[in-house]
């Protein structure tokens, strides 16, 4: 800051003059210090969504399975006898690129916190990483860290982490996203709502003391006694304990078991001041709260500090007057602190006591509703925002090399370094693990009664970048088509929109048609967005991250016993391509690796891949098929090899000369590799069609040889134009004419796992 | 347990590292509570942080050794004892 | 007969236990404050993080009262089942001889491996042939098994390694490959893989079963 | 760092624990590999341990709490530091 210039204390904390101007007006005087952190925090984007809101509002939210819907901690789906299931992805990005341990960790922790709070336990967790190039040692130090975070957490609280992906690009150098996922299954009739009711009742505080943590930008409003060397006093990076979080977590399903709560909030951003004054708008009440009851982790704290500590592993609860004790009783059980903190009354107004002194008083409204909305100015840019990735393949490329680089390539290599690191089995549930399904499936009872979920998480920032509207159908479409491999009929729809500053046209533009997609892809499948995450400012000093909204879906599976495998299971059997298919090298990783950046994607027809998606969901849950593989990043060649590798089998296929290199090494939505008996594969040409059906060849051998072969007219034309529109795909397909390689391939299986494996080293010093 | 110098120049430190004031200090606090249900009354202020133990040729090292690797400056301080 | 599993507070398995064990027998779960084991014939310590696994793995949650009864429970030849954390907590209590230490690659590993049964002839394995390989889970952060050279010949020549990591398969980097031990009165067990994560084709295998049926097996011939 | 002495007969403590010798320590193997590629050079013999910080009102009872609690005999070593 400037010497010579007195900046306002509302300037520091974020807010704009008129926004400072509109607090005033809205409580008729100047806030004092404990008000104006607390509208500091409540209307800055974290909490107020204030470049967010209106867009939002255009996503699709209802549904026959909804039972909760955006607006509480966590989205909710009926699974059936009585059942729900909770879930909700968040983003931990900025504290992770802080501290990647702990920032990733507590990231876990919190979006547990979000599910637990309506009453569901937390079964399963999902991640979604971006990192830069991992060639770059800051990229390595915070995969590491991260993956050991989330870890960490999920393990010692005995979350199964099933799922989750990561991709590495260099627009997330500066910027790496740590995005979160947790489902969790309850009583449909013991959900709770975090509404304060009952004028009266009492606001519990329960969990880990409050400390100094996160409080950073507010510290500008300590009063001056506090002297010099305080700042380092005011931890910004906040520890997570899973511990401690794993007694709240039984403790509060006691709670709720028990019926001994009229509501209950998790305490995340903005701590104390967000979650008790949600609770007081959605119940239209106020709240009475005395900091001096609080607990604290350190002496002296300012009533300002404990009103906007983010200190994890606390929750907020109201209880009627006569139940107090039990209340206390369990917590006591579980070893949790528990105090009552204040009282829910008829003020409309959040008043803030320091024992009997009246330190803050805000009207509830002008603090939770008052928050202003920004219309976005959203605008094309007129020129690419994002520079080329280097070229990591020189044309001409070797084909076999070239399906060996992109196996190699981070983004596509195994990510067992990572996964086997998470404890994917506690909780009995698991019937597909990470890296055996294009979705985890997770059983609803024992033994597979009551049939399972399957739930995946996807995410591609470059293909978003491309396109953003497209890329973002994409997104959905392929989150979709990883639940019908396995069988499921998607319930509902969590996102978390990762992007850059809102406030600047181009990222505005992205922002609008991401979210235009999200909306038009949902409303094409009937898949309910049932809650979600927004994170934006996503700048480093290089640019913006690549637009990455996230997307993770849930559904439902009758059986769990006749799942199929993402391998190939059995010699002889049939292999096919189906859905509508239309590679291209735009976006695709090959582009990537020579060092190209398409400016658009080829158009989709949502009707006919929702169709598709209906016929692979069908073909999986009667177990007409043996396995199925979506085909996402890298293309069919990759697909086939990790049907291979994932069950040590080779595989022979006859692909045709026309498009023979975009088919192999392209890219596009809507492709599913299965395979089966003969007879099983006649059927499922039966119901697809000649338009959607691909022989492509047998399971078996030590190789995987994909052979340029003379198909009959009719093969030939149909693989080469999967369907319409040919123009299109065409000029699309194009892009690489030298570069990318014509000529049959033949790899062994273990050259192929080599390379996999590869592509992520166990240890990287 | 004695620490004994290896070679000639050879420094033998020990980096003690300990969670920062302020940050919350989980394990602490499990072995602060842990302690009365096991006879021990009167304790407090728990904390638990690591030990490193090495033979430096050059000590005017360790502090940047300490910054860079040994300690997370962000959550941890730390505090070096040479002992020959 | 009847199985009792033990829940502190930081367990992560014990529900899944609770149902491994509703196999074969009866089951009930013990809380850690509790001195009561209510009449079990097995005892498990089931696996997770007992508090937090703050200090050392197993170290705070061996002071738990009910460890007391367990203690008592054991000296008097009754059978204890340690899994995974509860084994840390049978080494950290003295009921089994050694200690885990963190793994070699210092990471938390989660891997379907195989492990033999190197001695049929315990009331843990009688359902198992001996070097049969049985296929279960590992998921552990500090399962590197050690105990002193001397301590572990005697341990062999005992019959006291009764499971290792079959050859082959990347482990932790345990003394011998070992994976489960007894203590030498043969009652008390401890072993670093999940066999009640494999109890259910449908999420892996069924090769653990195989233990909880020697334990109910064992405990109903005791009883008749 | 510094230790600050609570109540009146409180005795501030510094519990160090490092694995016993002859244990493998993939920890302090692990910080010895990397040293080198943060450019510090002969470093050797690196053990990572624990340190437990505790104000006990009874200094007599810390060894009993060390032997029963703060480590484990079989694998590691212990040494007191009292501070005031
Ligand atoms: N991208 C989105 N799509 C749908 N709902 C969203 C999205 N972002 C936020 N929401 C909803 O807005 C509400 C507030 O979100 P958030 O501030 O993250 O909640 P919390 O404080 O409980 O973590 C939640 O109900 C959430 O589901
Ligand atoms: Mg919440």
């Amino acid at each position: 800051m400037n010497a010579g210039t007195v900046p306002a204390p509302h300037r520091e904390l974020g807010l704009t003059d008129s926004e400072y101007e509109l607090i005033c007006d809205r409580i008729g005087r100047v806030p004092n210090g404990v008000e104006l952190a607390m509208f500091s925090l409540m209307w800055s984007e974290h909490c107020g969504y204030k470049h967010s809101r209106q867009l939002l509002k255009t996503l699709p939210t209802e549904g026959k399975a909804v039972v909760m819907g955006p607006g509480e901690n966590a989205g909710a789906v009926d699974v059936g006898d009585g059942l729900v299931v909770a879930f909700k992805v968040e983003s931990h990005n900025h504290p992770s690129a802080v501290e990647p341990f702990q920032g990733a960790a507590t990231g876990v922790g919190g979006i547990l916190r979000d599910v637990f709070a309506i009453g569901a336990r937390p079964i399963a967790i999902l991640d979604s990483l971006r990192f830069g190039e991992l060639d770059s040692p800051r990229s390595q130090f915070l995969l590491d860290r991260v993956v050991g975070g989330i870890a960490h957490y999920g393990n010692s609280i005995g979350v199964a982490t099933v799922g989750g992906e990561i991709a590495f690009e260099a627009p997330y150098e500066h910027n790496c996203l740590v995005n979160a996922m947790c489902l969790g299954i309850g009583p449909r009739d013991k959900l709770i709502r975090s509404a304060a009711a009952g004028i009266g009742n009492v606001i519990v505080l329960f969990g880990a003391l409050t400390g100094r943590d996160g409080i950073g930008g507010a510290s500008v409003l300590a009063s001056a006694e506090l002297g010099e060397g305080d700042a380092a006093k005011r931890p910004s990076v906040q520890i997570g304990d899973p511990f401690e979080e794993k007694r709240l977590l039984e403790c509060s399903l006691e709670l709720l078991d028990g019926g001994l709560l009229r509501s209950l909030q998790d305490l995340g951003a903005a701590g104390l001041t967000s979650s008790a004054s949600e609770m007081a708008s959605k119940g239209e009440v106020g709240i009475d709260i005395d900091v001096a009851r609080v607990p604290l982790r350190e002496p002296g704290m300012e009533p300002f500090e404990i009103m906007v500590s983010e200190s994890q592993e606390r929750m907020l609860c109201v209880v009627e007057p006569d139940r107090l004790q039990a209340v206390l009783d369990v917590c006591a059980k579980w070893e949790v602190r528990a105090t009552a903190i204040g009282e829910v009354t008829d003020t409309r107004h959040m008043r803030i006591f320091s024992g009997d002194e009246v330190v803050g008083d805000i009207p509830v409204e002008a603090l939770v509703d008052d928050c202003p909305v920004y219309t976005l100015e959203p605008e094309a840019p007129s020129e690419p925002i994002y520079p080329r990735p280097p070229a990591r393949v020189e044309p001409p490329v070797d084909g076999e090399e070239l399906l060996l680089e992109l196996l190699r390539s981070p983004t596509v290599a195994s990510k067992r370094w990572a996964y086997e690191q998470y404890d994917t089995l506690v909780g009995s549930r698991t019937v597909r693990r990470a890296g055996a399904a294009d979705a985890a499936v997770l059983q609803l009872a024992p033994d597979g009664g009551r049939g399972a979920i399957a739930t995946a998480i996807d995410g591609n920032g470059r293909r978003v970048a491309i396109d953003p509207y497209t890329g973002t159908v994409e997104n959905v479409l392929e989150c979709a088509r990883n639940l019908a491999c396995v069988g499921a009929e998607p319930l509902g729809l969590t996102n978390c929109l990762n992007f850059g500053n809102p406030e600047k046209p181009h990222i505005a533009w992205q922002l609008t048609e991401s979210v235009r997609g999200l909306g038009d892809a949902c409303r094409a499948l009937g898949v309910p967005v049932v809650g979600g995450n927004v994170s934006l400012y996503n700048e480093g000093s290089e640019g913006p991250i690549y637009p990455t909204p996230i997307v993770g879906m849930v559904g439902w599976l009758p059986d769990p016993e006749r799942v199929p495998s993402s391998a190939f299971v059995e010699e002889g059997h049939e292999i096919a391509l189906i859905g509508p298919y239309r590679p291209s090298f735009a976006g695709s990783e090959t582009e990537k690796l020579t060092g190209g950046l398409a400016d658009g994607l080829p158009p989709l027809d949502l009707e006919e891949q929702g169709r598709a998606l209906g016929v692979i969901r069908d073909a999986a849950r009667e177990g007409l098929v043996a396995s199925a593989h979506d085909i996402s990043e890298g293309g069919l060649g990759v697909t086939l090899a990790e049907s291979c590798m994932g069950g040590g089998l080779g595989a022979r296929v006859e692909l045709p000369h026309t498009g023979f290199a975009p088919l192999v090494f392209g890219e596009g939505a809507g492709g599913v590799v299965v395979s089966g008996t003969g007879a099983a594969m006649a059927e499922l040409e039966r119901r697809l069609g000649a338009e959607s059906f691909f022989r492509l060849g047998v399971v078996g051998g030590d190789r995987l040889e994909i052979v340029k072969a003379d198909l009959t007219q009719a093969g030939e034309a149909a693989l080469a134009a999967s369907g319409a529109p040919e123009e299109v795909a065409q000029a699309f397909r194009n892009r690489l004419p030298d570069s990318v390689p014509a000529a049959s391939l033949s790899i062994p299986v273990a050259d192929l796992t080599v390379a996999f494996e590869s592509g992520i080293p166990a240890k990287f010093s | 347990m004695g620490s004994q110098v290896g070679g000639e120049a050879l420094v033998r430190a020990r980096v003690l590292i300990r969670p920062k004031e302020g940050i919350l200090d989980p394990q602490g606090q499990a072995v602060e509570r842990a302690l009365p249900a096991l006879g021990f009354q009167g304790v407090s202020h728990v904390h638990v942080g690591r030990m490193v133990e090495l033979d430096v040729e050059d000590a005017s090292q360790l502090d940047q050794m300490c910054e860079q690797l040994l300690s997370n400056p962000l959550i941890e301080d730390y505090e070096i004892v040479e002992s020959a | 007969m009847k199985f009792g599993v033990i829940r502190f507070p930081g367990s992560c398995d014990e529900v899944d236990a609770l149902l491994a064990c509703e196999r074969f027998g009866d089951a009930e779960l013990l809380w850690h404050g509790d001195r009561e084991l209510k009449g079990a014939d097995v005892v498990v310590v089931p696996g997770g993080f007992s508090y937090g696994d703050y200090l050392r793995a197993g170290a705070i949650a061996r002071f738990s009262p009910v460890m007391e009864a367990v203690s008592e429970f054991a000296a008097g030849g009754g059978l204890v089942f340690g899994i995974c954390n509860g084994f840390q907590v049978l080494c950290e209590a003295g009921l089994l001889p050694g200690a885990l230490l963190p793994n070699e690659e210092l990471r938390f590993i989660c891997r379907q491996m195989d492990v033999v049964v190197e001695n049929a002839d315990t009331p843990f394995t009688r359902t198992c042939a001996r070097g049969e390989r049985l296929s279960i889970p590992m998921k552990h952060m500090s399962g590197r098994y050690y105990a002193p050279g001397e301590q572990l010949d005697a341990m062999e020549a005992n019959g006291q390694v009764v499971l290792r990591y079959a050859p082959g398969g990347p482990h932790n980097g345990s003394a011998r490959d070992i994976a489960g031990v007894t203590n030498e009165a043969g009652n008390v067990m401890g072993l670093m893989p999940h066999p009640e994560h494999a109890v259910d084709p449908l999420t892996g295998s069924t090769d653990g079963g195989k233990l909880f049926e020697s334990l109910a097996r064992e405990a109903a011939a005791v009883a008749a």
